[in-house]
């Protein structure tokens, strides 16, 4: 426990603290990822709604395959890519359980997307955040379908060739083509280099608190949600931290613009 | 003969590095090396444990379970030490050990190889940085100074070594590298701490 | 019918025995010949008969489908899927998430001609995939064999009492025949069994939560856990081989078959009687754990001449020898292809041997 | 564990210096530069975020920007003193 | 390096060993601890000192990456996929397939610990998914099972050989500490083998089209495909049994271990004959056909105690226990998790036997 | 051969006739199944572009299955719903070759959903032909991922529930979404009831075959070229085969509506 | 007792419905049946083949390798006859069949059972349509007779088969196959042509 | 298989009527009417079509739709008479 010196715990409250929904220990993660900032954005906003005691975490294989560790809820970990399938498969016996998933895009975009885009179209009142860094993190840094035209990663040493390796895919945008979702949203999470200033904005991660908030709330109300995440792997960028958000809200954004793509219950009017 | 060594330390100190100096020394030599990394988890922060065996014959099993050589490069490793062969030498890297090991039947050298590559500043990257980091080539040294490699004669063959996984951007630390190497060969012959290790274990 | 008896396919009893088990969830992918099972299932749904019937819902793949059934029984729910060979290969590394999740399901693998695509005619062929791990990481499944369309009916609720007893996927392996063959069946009377699953994911509500994970990173935990997992294979083994065997007991010669293959041989031992040789029929309803207690019983009482009977190129004879150890001579008798050998090319065989 | 407020001051943030992998996304991220990375080594090797009351460009506000962006729980809590 | 020598790890040199002897094309999904194969590829693609080298293409998954190979192996190119476990599993189906086609290419399993995701480290636990077919109907694939960083390059090359002689999947089974172990090797200077492939289906072009496929509608048809294919298993079987020994011949306990294991192994049989111990050890070099011959040999020429040492809960063990058909006593000493057991463990419970 | 009655061979000359791209064997497909109109399309198709010694089909698991029971061409077999990704195989070691599949509904939109959106977006040079017939035909009349709501199938015996199943996908609809195919059309291959007369149009095949022929030529061009036929399944959807013409093109045809989505490279103005 | 059948025709011709008749109407009976469909290819159009076998005690073997009685429904099944028991009894629908067998060895039974079925028009679909598919009920009646089942008593029991298997939509036929399962017995009664099963084959 | 057509017609269709299995799409389709479903079996058993040169609607013109609307190639050839 910390204790603030000279200064009594009773003359000061909390504004933001701790949260049971947080196991407490440290994470795996490589320093400033962003898989340790949605970590806490999950954890506040399943807080906030009071539903740590029904929430099925379940773990996709990537970086986010620790998340049981972190989110003090109950996990099943599911097989590389079929996150939504077993999420569905938990729903359909178990509609009063809130279920979630953080997936990776090689997990999401990859070798799962036929998972993703079915549950979607099922409309499988669940809800999905995809960590895009456009690339496989866990791994060790291979191509991702996410990976821009260009980038080298240690499958593709010359840059991504996208004549022979496809363009990048864009997973939220094949999701707002279907009808299943409700809530289909895309944030760049990186805080982001403000101009002139060495200031960097925390707008990413504020308005992905919010998002996750939002997409809890659909699915309470049987929607199916999705927020994908645009986040940054600077060890397998071979990028400095900052470096590495520097190119995801400037580079990796252009590709993958973020917005909210679809809204079908206004949970972001309030 | 056969030299079995463990390089010991945390994810980012070139534990990795340091015992692929090693195996590849000893293959330039004209024997027969293996070298074993730390696979798992711990590739990402934690402890990093390698193997080195090196013989002139093909060697048998790549596995060391009693090193002739220890080299440990943070405190947390030295739970390692219990591993070590009676009679064996640990080398540690006494910048960031302070208890030495309890074992009183292995011969012991403390080199301070972090402080000893941060002296190395003039080498660094231009507009000067951190050269701690170089203290895996300290090790190195200290590992052939201990194993009796003349270095006289060998600078050669140690930029050799280090030319082979120094490639491309990274070329420029060839310099540093080879420095530390000579200033922990240095230390450990100027240092005839404890006892040093029989010249036969290498030859 | 009046006096209580049904008259059905194999595969639709095994939709009905399930049902009759309290099966909650059904996922799964069609494929020929166990495509009654899906569609006998879709009948029953919300049929107020089965109030425990909760879902039935046709998934895009098979791996859609395994990955459903791992996160439905995650909850503790009585889940099945089937499938046919191609199908169950998909299904080989959720299959193995699943054992080592310690999840307990049914997977009915109505067995086709293979390799490939093959054709729609019976074999034996996935006998190996199945009782030894088709998927990576050295787990077992544990293996059913029914050999008639009563018991099509009933090794649904045995094979849940066996996945919860033992926490791991039960593989009901039947074939095209059993699955198309319609026999007059009865469905005993009894209420479907009920599991505790403290286990289970399913929202901690104020007790401890429950992370079901095959990850371990660490090689002691995961060692513990893949000692665990070895042992819990070896209580299976010990407590749950179960066989049947036909005037085996003062056999020179017995014939080891499963599934219809085995009924053909019952044929087959009558008829060998009647021509004055001792023959005899053992015959394996586990699979997996194979019955070698019970075969090797018959060794002791002097049986040395087996003729193992199967639709492939000879798999379980491989644990009819292990079994044996070399005690006894064994011959193979096999057909491929979606052909079943005729009961007199095995009486024939026999009686060659018995000479 | 980090404490660096002075008593009293209006708003206080506890870094949890053990978790603190160094990343400096809340030194960046703070408006009014409250925080900084200390010379010292954690336990994990890392050069730990150090919180001071009177940041480079004012006090802290507790606006609370620095939890938010903290991928490592670090910032473990971010208070107010009691009106 | 001066000598002709490389320094690289397991991985890297079943990477270039498949270059050298000729691959056309590579279709994967990375997993580690097979990911440096890939990486290695990716840098050698379209450099001139590998000309065949024609396509890397990393798929988007195990089953397009497994379906990939299987359309280039259908024109006669020499194809390579490497993966782990749970990616292994997902091939399964495509292998069945393919071994039912009849298409010769090399799948390289670098074995983890399982089941499940389990971790990364070192384990042989898809002994029995690679040897007995972890897919459906019944096929076999030949596999390999290197023991060090030169096997490792020199394997690919007899893999395409034996795929091709064949027209069979070959599997290269290493494990996590094989593709990370990094060693001296050499690369002998041989200009890859070419293959007729008479069978190829990529343009008629005049002669006699071809088609691959593994339907079979007609249950004659597919039994005679299915016999062709047990009597090519046979034939395999007889033909291409490797193994090593090492002080096997005048052994009283021989220890039967394969890959990283049969090294340590080694060092025992070595410790032991310094203890006076008349230890030996065998290793299997193609884990299928599994050795039968020369382990029988062995027995003939008098060793009766034989230690298996695996990765598994006892998995080669069987093929063991199947080629002595009892004649001999069998011990099992394994290790699982990523864990290895120490020399010295194998050198206690040898001298414990032999006593 | 046929003889006609008292008319010398010589005094006609064939205008459409046998093709040597065809085995000459008869089908298994079901009387009036568009599986069989379509292979004599792409039999003339093949045979129009002198192509036939250097095509290989592959076969796809469904009632296309049979394929190479019919067509003249070298042939490889791939596992139900990998096509795609086999055919992908072929290509990049033998782009000489032409490459094309027939697939169904359940083996491209369901099961192979994840190789066919991957190897559109790779831009194959390759051809595949969609027998959309809404249903799972060769095994027996299970719901398709094309199932239009309502329909009965064997697996839905009261008729397709889209809040539980999803709503129909649209797999040519996500192809154009994506950047790689160079052509996608949609093609109502049945002949199709006329109003008031009881002649029925033929348009759908006559459009069909030009597609067929336009949708090689986009792959000699280097170009990935998709067209889906929305076809019937008469014995699976138990009505007569008239009754499923009318059925296909009036109110499958509006769920799936014909057209010409994408021609990158302007083929069908010839 | 036990009695083995098998059924043969093409597809459409109701083989299969055939062979379920039999069997259901054994189960009836309150013994044991097993049925056995054609698998495979043949299921959509060619030769359709089926077993079933009856008997008092737990079936044995639901495969019939030496039928007691075949029945064949067009020319091509004849190939079927070969498997017939000797002294076992062959009906076959002579509407479709010229050729009789060769073999000496058996009963024979010609039943036209198409041109019986089709007699029965009045009994067909309103605005009147072929009713020449209720042959295959017309040698159910056959094999009745030729079982040597009394008919008399019995319509409720048949009538009760085909409510089995006619359900819902297909309700409305009931009637005609009714009748034409009477067709068959009758014109087995009344032909007794070359010999008739003996009656313990099925009793 | 079916020859029907009279000597000497502009154009004629070849109906392989052992390949047919009476799916009436060409009958259907003839904008002439040439087709029509024979009364008689063939080996599949199926009522094959029968090609006639005077249609309902008229001649045939060698139009080539019964060719590509049959699935079952049953319609063989379309010929014309050589000008
Ligand atoms: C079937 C299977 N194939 C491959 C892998 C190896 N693998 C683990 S995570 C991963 C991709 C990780 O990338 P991503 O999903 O983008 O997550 P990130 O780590 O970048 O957050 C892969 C290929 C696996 N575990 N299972
Ligand atoms: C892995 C696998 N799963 C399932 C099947 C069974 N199966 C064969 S074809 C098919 C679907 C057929 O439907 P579609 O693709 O629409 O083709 P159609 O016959 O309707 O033309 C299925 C599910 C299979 N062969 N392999
Ligand atoms: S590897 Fe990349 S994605 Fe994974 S924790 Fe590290 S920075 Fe984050
Ligand atoms: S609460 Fe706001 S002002 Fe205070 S330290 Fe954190 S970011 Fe800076
Ligand atoms: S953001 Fe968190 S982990 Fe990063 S420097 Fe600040 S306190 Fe440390
Ligand atoms: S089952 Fe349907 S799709 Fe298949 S051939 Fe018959 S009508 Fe055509
Ligand atoms: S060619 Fe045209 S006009 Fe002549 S029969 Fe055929 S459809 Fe009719
Ligand atoms: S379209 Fe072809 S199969 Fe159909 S009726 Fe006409 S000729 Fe016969
Ligand atoms: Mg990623
Ligand atoms: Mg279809």
């Amino acid at each position: 426990m910390t204790v603030v010196q000279g200064a009594p715990a009773a003359e000061y409250e909390v504004k933001l603290g701790r949260l049971s929904t947080l196991t407490g220990r440290p994470t795996h993660y490589c320093a400033g990822c962003e898989h340790g900032i949605l970590t806490r954005l999950v954890a506040n906003a399943i807080e906030e709604l009071g539903l740590r005691e029904r929430t099925v975490l379940v773990d996709s294989v990537g970086c986010s395959v620790f998340a049981h560790d972190y989110i003090n809820t109950d996990a099943v970990q599911a097989p590389h890519g079929r996150a939504p399938a077993v999420m569905s498969g938990i729903k359909r016996v178990r509609p009063d359980l809130m279920v979630f998933a953080v997936q990776g895009d090689g997990d999401a975009v990859s070798i799962g997307l036929l998972e993703l885009l079915y549950a979607a179209n099922r409309a499988e009142p669940i809800t999905i955040f995809l960590v895009n860094n456009a690339i496989y993190g866990m791994t060790g840094g291979q191509m991702a379908p996410t990976t821009p035209e260009g980038m080298v990663t240690t499958t593709t040493p010359q840059g991504r060739d996208v004549a022979e390796t496809g363009r990048p895919l864009d997973a939220t945008k094949l999701l707002a083509g279907l009808d299943g979702p409700s809530y289909v949203k895309r944030v760049v999470l990186p805080i982001a280099p403000m101009g002139s200033t060495d200031l960097y904005s925390a707008r990413g991660p504020l308005e992905g608190a919010k998002s996750v908030l939002n997409a809890f709330k659909v699915q309470m109300r049987g929607g199916f949600s999705f927020v994908e995440f645009v986040s940054t792997c600077s060890i397998n960028w071979k990028m400095s931290v900052l470096e590495s958000k520097r190119f995801a809200t400037e580079t990796l954004a252009k590709l993958f613009p973020p917005g909210l793509y679809k809204d079908k219950l206004g949970v972001e009017k309030g | 003969m056969k030299v079995e060594v463990i390089t010991a330390g945390q994810g980012g100190q070139g534990v990795l590095e340091l015992a692929n100096y090693i195996a590849y020394f000893e293959i330039m030599k004209g024997r027969h090396a293996a070298y074993t990394p730390s696979y798992g988890p711990e590739s990402r922060g934690g402890k990093v444990k390698c193997y080195v065996v090196a013989s002139d014959e093909q060697i048998d099993s790549p596995i060391v379970e009693e090193p002739d050589v220890l080299i440990v490069m943070n405190a947390l490793s030295m739970d390692f030490v219990p591993m070590l062969k009676a009679g064996g030498t640990l080398i540690f890297n006494s910048s960031l050990v302070e208890q030495g090991p309890r074992r009183t039947d292995i011969k012991v050298r403390r080199v301070p190889a972090t402080a000893l590559a941060a002296s190395l500043k003039e080498l660094g990257p231009p507009g000067g940085g951190d050269t701690s980091i170089a203290a895996n080539s300290v090790m190195f040294g200290a590992f052939l100074a201990v194993a009796g490699e003349p270095l006289a004669g060998q600078t050669e063959a140690v930029r050799e070594v280090l030319a082979h996984f120094f490639t491309e951007r990274k070329a420029a630390y060839i310099m540093l590298n080879s420095r530390a190497v000579e200033t922990g060969y240095a230390f450990v012959t100027d240092h005839p701490e404890e006892t040093s290790a029989p010249r036969e274990l290498l030859a | 019918m009046m006096d209580g008896r049904d008259f059905m396919k194999g595969n639709e009893a095994l939709a009905i025995g399930a049902l009759k088990a309290g099966l909650n969830a059904y996922f799964a992918y069609p494929i020929t010949p166990s495509s009654e099972v899906p569609e006998t299932l879709a009948r029953e749904f919300k049929s107020p008969e089965y109030p425990e019937f909760r879902m039935f819902l046709q998934a895009a793949s098979e791996l859609e489908a395994i990955s459903m059934v791992i996160g439905a029984a995650s909850t503790g729910a009585k889940v099945m899927t089937a499938t046919s060979g191609p199908g169950f290969s998909l299904k080989q590394e959720g299959m193995s998430y699943a054992a080592a999740m310690e999840l307990p399901f049914l997977v009915a693998d109505v067995n086709r001609a293979g390799p490939g695509l093959g054709n729609l005619g019976p074999e034996q062929s996935d006998y190996l995939q199945a009782t030894r791990g088709g998927g990576h990481g050295g787990y077992r499944n544990i293996v059913l064999a029914p050999n008639s369309v009563q018991e099509m009916a009933a090794f649904p609720g045995l094979g849940f009492s066996l996945a919860f007893k033992y926490r791991n996927p039960v593989v009901i392996l039947a074939d095209a025949f059993l699955g198309q063959l319609k026999e007059d069946i009865v469905f005993p009377k009894i209420a479907p069994e009920r599991f505790p699953t403290p286990w289970a994911a399913s929202g901690a509500r104020g007790a401890e939560r429950h992370v079901l994970a095959s990850l371990h990173l660490d090689f002691e935990d995961q060692s513990r856990h893949a000692e665990h997992l070895a042992r819990k294979y070896e209580e299976v083994e010990s407590a749950e081989q179960r066989s049947d065997s036909y005037m085996a007991s003062d056999a020179d010669v017995v014939l080891v078959a499963y599934g219809v293959v085995a009924r053909l041989c019952r044929r087959a031992v009558k008829e060998l009687r009647e021509r004055r040789v001792r023959a005899g029929l053992f015959r394996p309803v586990t699979l997996s754990p194979f019955p070698s207690n019970d075969l090797k019983a018959l060794v002791d009482k002097g049986v040395k001449k087996f003729v193992v009977v199967e639709l492939n190129a000879g798999q379980m004879i491989l644990d009819v020898r292990l079994a044996l150890e070399g005690r006894g001579q064994i011959e193979s008798v096999h057909k491929m292809g979606g052909l079943l050998p005729a009961a007199s090319d095995v009486v024939r065989r026999v009686e060659a041997l018995s000479k | 564990m980090s404490r660096s407020a002075t008593p009293l001051q209006k708003s206080l943030v506890d870094v949890d210096s053990e978790f603190c992998k160094g990343c400096s996304l809340c030194v960046v991220s703070c408006p009014q530069r409250n925080l900084k990375l200390s010379e010292s080594f954690n336990r994990l090797g890392f050069h730990p975020a150090e919180f001071h009351y009177h940041g480079e460009k004012g006090d802290c506000t507790a606006c609370g920007i620095c939890y938010w962006v903290c991928p490592d729980f670090a910032i473990a809590e971010v208070r107010r003193v009691r009106r």
